[in-house]
């Protein structure tokens, strides 16, 4: 369970968040939506540790962990793939993933499963991750976060620039892991999937939450309202 | 410096592809492609991940070297420079947004807009903010942050920062590379918007993996796959094509 | 302003006014070494035995009863900054008389600013000659007192292959033009003259060309560091003072451990002053240093010069009765002064000083013995005018 | 969205490029002060001042360069070098034919061959010389700039490459001794196009001649940086490549910062020998290189005035306490490499928006976000729009 | 003949000198990009401690052996300090790495001389480095063979290191992307401090091997410096192996120009093949080609 409180945080002087406050159930989907700029990808930053936050708690199953290093918020469940295709440029696909996989050898059929999922991964395997297409570094940032065994997974518009059958299975990844009990904080543009298939929304704008609600269809309707306002 | 004649107004300003291969080592990102995308409409471009889209753009400004030929208005553009291409008229922007982002709004802008001018130009000081640019922040919708660092906007943006450089150094040929990814459904239709003012009197090619976009949008279709160009037509015609839903649409769209 | 006429330019000097305030019980000097950069390792000790001279002259009722007070400026290795500070030392700090500077470089920089602010430099280092200007007392040695009795003592112990190796800078590209001129008209012969860049390490392509040589001797005029990487390369291709005997002149005992006492054990070197003459002045002067900075420390001739000059400005000053320049130059020549290594007197005419040439070889101490030496000191004669063979030279 | 006009105005107003008000005051003041020193000073300090000016030359073309075009040279000794032994070529040839010498300068005929090598007889005319001492050091920054830049050598490969060329220029120097005086350099000059250089009267001219190129480079500089060129420069300096796509050449950009960089360098060299009396390698060697920046960098790289404060600090401080405390001087001038580039990136000039942020902050003014002046915000160079936290 | 086999192996054996000195640096250059000036003030901390062993151990050839990994901990705890201490707020600006790390060298030098003061001190070298072999009718040095052997065992270790290990992986990933790795699980504090240290400990290693051709002085290391960067640049950031290939290359050219001509030539000629190399290949000999505009 994520909770996080009053959280506040900007870059340098800018303050973009004021005070955000929402929760992640142990099981579901929470989708964040919201317009260019409201805060999305800062929130998520600031979750991760990126950023500091300024003011508030960000609560991690009943541990404050708005202190630590990123890395010691991944050691402790929580994955993130960040915004814009991003990837060690200069290491191959597969170095990418033996990166954040480790040696020992459950990872190892972890890294087969990823390449199974995503089959360019396996075709480019050995491609530095920098030559590959924008969508192929996509699939391979999703991988890398997996590969961590995340208990919350953390995506910042992941079918930004995917085309839309790999996009499919994205979400399908994402519903599959839901399903098996990996909370997922998403943040996404394409309201009508969001909402309908999380468990809890909330919007976002100018860095405040300015409605929530349960997700399903008939929400989606509300969702478009406020955010044509 | 050479000096390259910018492209005139209501000149033909199609742009050809001819035979175009794009070889990274023995792995062909673009094989063999033969392409005409002509000025006035919305012409997008789609195809799987991979599919050789952005190399295609990139092959167009310059910044790969390929076989074949290219030409815009009727003038080849193998063996100019990346600048001198720009200089004539053709720009784009990136995948992932690029802008000066130490600069402000209106300063990168204003760069833009003096792109490929005389040189003397570069040693003058901007005593206020040119009317064009005026109109370009109108436009793009970012009057109101004129005086901010790009580096502060939000992702989407910056992407209409970069549409607006386009428009400022008076591009004729204009090759978007996923513009609209990453906004809300109204931004997208204002960025669509956007895109059918400017279209006439130029070639706007449109990278999407937005299909909603594309079908609100679109007036032409070219798809990609492998780097080789699968089928070419309307809106209608792509999306009935079979090759085209197992290839790239997937299951999902076809619901 | 004043435009340069026919007449002379640069007699500007006569007129300049000398700010030396000689009312008190003190009287300024100055001392300008470099304590940074790459020659503080030289300069450093030649300021200890300046500092030295100058306590010992205080001790003893200073310089006409006036306490020396040491104005101390650092030339940071750089000629402009030497410069800078002796003009600083001059104008600035109103000094009677500057005591230091090391390489040419230094010397060439600070000439003109003597020169135009008529004051008084005392350089206390063995140099390449070709140079007396009115304004410096050169108390090392020139090259007639160390270059050439070098050369002469090679020839007497029958060497007649010469291979050159030196630092490139002035020093040793002009000692080396001086000994090529030796050679012609002494039936030696030259076989290689090679120059490293200063500091420079790598000495394997020049050690690989001496063994192809056929030389039966090195004159080395390199400077500092360079003589270790070049002894030890030396060494490894198995050359030795037997097999190859090498003259140094830029090698003084405070060198030799860094170098390797392994290396230079049994060679030679050329010089006015080791530590170990058996002189009573000498002993003094070893004994007081040592007391003064530490058993572990030696001496070298450019201390050694350094701490003479500091007397013989003392005595040229006594005898003219006066601070003034003008006097105490008028009354410099002759004076003379019995130094650590010997009697030493100051030349009027070029304002060198009469010194005694020495080779010395490298003991088992890590000092440096006198096997040769002149009978008697040797006149100064810094454009050698006195050689036939020279004639060419200047 | 309605605004009213006078914000509208205000908008504008903001967005208008160049130095602020308060900058043009300390310019003046600055002028001001420069001028009237040989007033207070004694002809030494005098002197050396002009030789600090000389140094502040340097700066004030890597301000533009390193501060706007992000371009690190190391290698700045190398125009330096070139405008100093230009002058001095000439001084040396004057000074040897005056008063019927034989034309012959006096080293050559010490550890050369008495002969004038051929390359030096065009400076035997004041006005070759004259047009040389920028010219020589242009086209050679053009083509190096053009040849590198073109191929896209950049960042730290470009300034170990300046480094390189400037240690081997030093050693060029003085490996070919007969020509060029080898380590000992060129000195002992006497006159300075026909006026006596010995002479008060003389000394105080070639201060306010100093002076007043000093002045006139600022001015130059100062709206350089702040015309498009500059906004191209900086925009070149971020994102390089991206500048290609609008039409600009960024090496042409950066070849012509650089070009004029090397000018202002070699000019600074040129007066620097009359001055001084003496150049050598060991003043435009890597260590003299790389200290031209230190200057740079604590008076602000990128701001307007910054680089000639800064490298006069420098020289003074270097002056007054390399003497007394030689080692000190060493662990000082190290520090203030260390405390300045790390901890203070914009160099001092940055403290004053902060402090004066800070108290109008302390006063609870309104209004205190504003000022987002491009020319304010961009004297932090590096600090990147979004300050993470790093632990 | 045996004049050019006795001047491929000086070449050989000046490359080994070279590649030592920028072993280190392909790691702290080539893949943290930060420009460190004070590099050769690692060396030259190497070649002190070679020194300070031998007040306690007289055996030299033991003092070395005691020397390798001390100099390496010695060095490699300057660098942790220095990392800590100011690097660490500099991964942004890299180039600024470059004057900030001049800074320190200045002052480790100037300490070098309060310490040990300015003239070179002593160093006993062991007997059997001080003599030479034949081989092909050539002589050379038996300290040289051990500096190229030291050589090639540290680049193959390094380069073992980066490629076949997760820690190696690390340490490139960390430059890539910081931001990246953080958000990977990938503990950057720590990674950024190891290679740095590792780079720093590397160069006093390489200090260590130096004593036995030159001499040990304060500024021993900067006479190393630019020669090192030419090196890892001409070789290009991204391979050690660039790095080999450009300091035996430029070992050798440098012997054969100074056989035929001077030394001062020699270093004046190899400065400006370098260059002239940078216009053919501007991202060394072995180059990664990118896609990315930064
Ligand atoms: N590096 C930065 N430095 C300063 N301000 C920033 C920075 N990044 C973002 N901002 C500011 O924070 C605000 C929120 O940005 P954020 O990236 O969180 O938006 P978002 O909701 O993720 O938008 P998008 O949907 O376009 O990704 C933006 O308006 C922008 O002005
Ligand atoms: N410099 C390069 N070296 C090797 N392969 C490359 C290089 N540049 C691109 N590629 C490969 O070429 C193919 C086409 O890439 P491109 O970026 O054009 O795809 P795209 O159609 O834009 O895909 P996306 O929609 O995911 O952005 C990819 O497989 C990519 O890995
Ligand atoms: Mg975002
Ligand atoms: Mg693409």
């Amino acid at each position: 369970m994520l909770t996080v409180e009053g959280l506040v945080a900007g870059y340098g002087r800018t303050r973009v968040l004021h005070g955000i406050s929402m929760s992640v159930p142990d099981a579901g989907i929470v989708a964040v939506l919201g317009h260019n700029g409201a805060g999305k990808t800062t929130l998520m930053k600031t979750i991760m540790g990126l950023l500091r936050a300024q003011q508030g708690s960000i609560r991690w199953n009943d541990e404050e962990i708005s202190r630590l290093a990123p890395n010691e918020r991944v050691k402790r469940g929580i994955a993130y793939v960040p915004q814009g295709q991003q990837s060690f440029g200069q290491l191959t696909a597969l170095e990418n993933m033996e990166l954040v996989a480790g040696s020992d050898r459950s990872r190892a059929e972890l890294i087969d499963e990823m390449m199974d999922r995503y089959p360019d991964l396996r075709r480019y395997s050995s491609r530095r991750a920098e030559l590959l297409s924008g969508g192929q570094r996509q699939q391979l940032a999703i991988a890398r976060a997996l590969l961590t065994r995340p208990r919350l997974l953390i995506l910042d518009e992941p079918g930004e620039g995917i085309q839309p059958s790999v996009v499919a299975d994205i979400r399908r990844t994402m519903l599959d892991l839901a399903a098996t009990g990996i909370q997922v904080l998403l943040v996404e543009q394409q309201i009508d999937f969001a909402v309908s298939h999380c468990t809890q929304y909330v919007v976002v704008a100018s860095g405040r939450i300015v409605d929530r609600g349960e997700g399903g269809a008939n929400s989606v309707g509300q969702v478009r309202q406020v955010l044509t306002i | 410096m050479t000096k390259i004649a910018a492209m005139e107004e209501g000149q033909d300003l199609a742009v050809r592809v001819k035979g175009l291969t794009v070889a990274f080592g023995a792995f062909h990102a673009i094989d063999d492609v033969d392409l005409e995308v002509g000025g006035n409409h919305l012409h997008f471009l789609i195809g799987p991940n991979g599919a050789g889209k952005t190399t295609l753009i990139d092959a167009i400004t310059g910044l790969v070297p390929y076989t074949g030929t290219i030409s815009v208005g009727g003038r080849a553009l193998a063996r100019m420079t990346v600048q001198d291409i720009a200089r004539f008229g053709v720009g784009r922007t990136f995948q992932t947004a690029t802008v000066f982002e130490r600069q402000t709004v209106v300063q990168n802008l204003d760069i833009a807009l003096r792109g490929g001018r005389h040189w003397a130009s570069l040693l003058t000081l901007r005593r206020e903010v040119p009317e064009r640019i005026e109109e370009i922040l109108e436009i793009i919708g970012l009057a109101g942050h004129a005086d901010e660092l790009a580096g502060v906007l939000s992702h989407g943006q910056k992407q209409w920062l970069e549409i607006g450089m386009v428009l400022a150094a008076n591009a004729r040929v204009i090759l978007l590379d996923e513009p609209v990814a990453g906004m809300t459904l109204d931004e997208r239709e204002a960025t669509g918007e956007l895109l059918r003012r400017i279209c006439p009197d130029r070639v706007v090619m449109v990278v999407e993996h937005d299909m909603d976009f594309m079908r609100r949008f679109a007036d032409a279709v070219t798809v990609m796959s492998r780097g080789q160009v699968l089928v070419e037509g309307s809106v209608e015609q792509i999306q009935a094509n079979q090759q085209v839903q197992d290839t790239y649409l997937g299951v999902a769209e076809a619901v | 302003g004043s435009q340069v006429s026919t007449a002379s330019g640069g007699s500007a000097s006569a007129s300049v006014k000398s700010c030396v305030d000689t009312s008190g019980s003190k009287i300024k000097i100055g001392f300008i070494n470099s304590l940074s950069g790459t020659m503080a390792i030289s300069e450093k000790t030649v300021r200890d035995s300046l500092d030295m001279a100058a306590d010992e002259i205080n001790k003893s009722g200073g310089v006409l009863g006036k306490q020396l007070d040491v104005q101390a400026a650092d030339g940071a290795s750089d000629p402009n900054t030497f410069a800078q500070k002796a003009d600083q030392l001059i104008r600035q700090n109103c000094v009677a008389a500057v005591f230091g500077g090391w390489t040419s470089a230094s010397r060439k920089a600070m000439k003109p600013v003597f020169e135009k602010d008529n004051s008084l430099l005392y350089y206390p280092v063995q140099y390449e000659g070709m140079e007396s200007s009115p304004n410096i007392y050169y108390t090392g040695a020139a090259p007639n007192q160390q270059i050439v009795p070098a050369l002469d003592w090679m020839k007497s112990k029958g060497f007649k292959k010469l291979f050159l190796v030196g630092s490139d800078y002035v020093f040793p590209r002009t000692a080396n033009k001086i000994i090529q001129a030796y050679a012609k008209a002494n039936g030696m012969t030259v076989v290689d003259e090679q120059y490293v860049p200063l500091g420079g390490t790598d000495f394997t392509t020049i050690v690989n060309k001496l063994k192809d040589s056929g030389a039966d001797a090195v004159f080395n005029t390199l400077n500092g560091d360079s003589n270790v990487a070049f002894f030890r390369q030396f060494a490894s291709m198995g050359f030795n003072s037997t097999t190859m005997p090498t003259i140094s002149v830029s090698i003084a005992e405070q060198e030799i451990p860094g170098v390797g006492l392994d290396n230079l054990k049994g060679q030679y070197t050329a010089w006015d002053y080791y530590q170990t003459l058996d002189t009573e002045q000498n002993k003094k002067f070893v004994s007081d240093f040592k007391a003064r900075y530490g058993q572990d420390r030696v001496t070298s001739d450019p201390m050694e010069a350094a701490y003479v000059s500091l007397y013989l400005w003392k005595a040229a000053v006594e005898k003219a009765n006066s601070f003034d320049v003008d006097k105490v130059k008028a009354n410099s020549d002759g004076i003379s002064f019995d130094a650590p290594e010997g009697k030493v007197t100051v030349d009027g005419e070029n304002h060198h000083v009469y010194k005694t040439p020495r080779i010395g070889q490298v003991n088992s101490a890590g000092l440096i013995d006198t096997i040769w030496q002149t009978p008697s000191p040797l006149k100064p004669d810094p454009y050698l005018k006195d050689y036939d063979w020279a004639k060419g030279l200047s | 969205m309605k605004k009213t006009m006078s914000a509208v105005i205000a908008r504008r107003d903001r967005r208008v490029a160049g130095p602020g008000r308060s900058s043009w005051i300390l310019f003046a003041a600055l002028a001001m002060v420069l001028a009237l020193a040989p007033m207070v000073l004694n002809q030494f300090n005098i002197g050396l001042l002009a030789k600090f000016l000389c140094y502040s030359m340097v700066a004030i073309g890597l301000g533009l360069l390193w501060g706007r075009g992000g371009v690190l040279s190391l290698g700045q000794g190398v125009f330096f070098g070139l405008g100093g032994y230009i002058m001095a070529m000439h001084m040396q040839l004057a000074d040897a034919s005056a008063n019927g010498g034989s034309g012959v300068p006096e080293f050559m005929s010490l550890y050369g061959n008495g002969h004038v090598p051929g390359w030096w007889l065009p400076f035997r005319s004041g006005v070759v010389t004259l047009i040389a001492i920028p010219v020589v050091p242009m086209l050679v920054a053009w083509a190096l700039g053009a040849a590198v830049f073109k191929r896209r050598v950049k960042g730290a490969y470009f300034s170990i490459l300046s480094q390189a060329l400037v240690a081997a220029f030093a050693l060029l120097l003085i490996g070919a001794q007969t020509s060029t005086g080898g380590s000992n350099g060129l000195s002992d000059f006497t006159g300075f196009f026909g006026y006596v250089l010995n002479d008060p009267v003389n000394q105080r001219s070639l201060y306010y001649l100093v002076l007043i190129v000093v002045l006139v480079m600022l001015l130059a500089t100062g709206l350089l940086m702040y015309s498009r060129f500059g906004e191209v420069l900086l925009a070149v300096r971020d994102t390089e490549e991206r500048v290609r796509f609008l039409g600009y050449d960024p090496a042409s950009i950066k070849t012509a910062a650089f070009v004029y960089a090397a000018l202002l360098a070699s000019i600074g060299g040129a007066l620097f020998v009359p001055v001084a009396g003496i150049i050598s390698p060991s003043d435009i060697g890597v260590t003299p290189s790389i200290i031209f920046l230190l200057g740079v960098a604590l008076g602000g790289r990128s701001t307007f005035l910054g680089p000639v404060l800064g490298s006069l600090i420098v020289s003074i401080a270097q002056n007054s306490l390399s003497s007394a405390f030689p080692s000190f001087w060493s662990y000082l001038e190290g520090a203030l490499f260390i405390v300045v580039i790390a901890l203070l990136p914009g160099g001092v000039a940055t403290l004053v928006p902060s402090i004066r942020r800070w108290r109008r902050r302390v006063s609870g003014a309104p209004g205190a976000r504003g000022g987002s002046r491009a020319s304010q915000t961009d004297a932090v160079p590096e600090a990147s729009a979004g300050e993470l936290v790093s632990r | 003949m045996d004049v050019v086999v006795g001047q491929l192996l000086a070449g050989l054996s000046v490359g080994s000198v070279l590649l030592l000195a920028a072993v280190g640096m392909s790691l702290t250059f080539g893949q943290m990009g930060i420009i460190n000036m004070a590099h050769g003030e690692f060396i030259m901390i190497g070649a002190y401690t070679v020194y300070m062993v031998q007040q306690f151990v007289s055996v030299a050839a033991l003092s070395y052996v005691i020397a390798i990994p001390c100099a390496f901990l010695l060095a490699a705890a300057v660098g942790v300090l220095l990392e800590q201490g100011v690097l660490q707020f500099m991964y942004r600006r890299p180039l600024d790495t470059l004057l900030v790390t001049f800074g320190v060298s200045l002052i480790l030098q100037q300490a070098a001389r309060d310490i040990f003061g300015a003239p070179a001190v002593a160093i006993n070298i062991p007997e059997f480095l001080s003599g030479h072999v034949s081989l092909l009718g050539a002589a050379i040095p038996v300290s040289r063979i051990l500096i190229i052997v030291l050589a090639m065992v540290l680049v193959l270790l390094v380069s073992w290191l980066l490629k076949a290990t997760q820690v190696g992986r690390r340490m490139r990933a960390v430059t890539v992307n910081r931001e990246l790795a953080e958000v990977s699980g990938i503990p950057t504090r720590r990674t950024d401090r190891l290679t740095f240290a590792l780079g720093s400990g590397l160069a006093g290693i390489a200090g260590v091997a130096i004593t036995l051709i030159g001499s040990t002085t304060p500024t021993l290391g900067s006479n190393y410096i630019v020669y090192a960067f030419l090196v890892v640049v001409a070789g290009g950031l991204s391979s050690i192996w660039g790095a080999v290939i450009a300091a035996v290359a430029l070992g050798i050219v440098q012997s054969a120009i100074a056989f035929g001509t001077t030394q001062s030539i020699a270093t004046w000629v190899s400065f400006l093949l370098v260059v002239l190399f940078l216009q053919w290949r501007p991202q060394g000999i072995f180059s990664l080609k990118t896609r990315s505009l930064a």
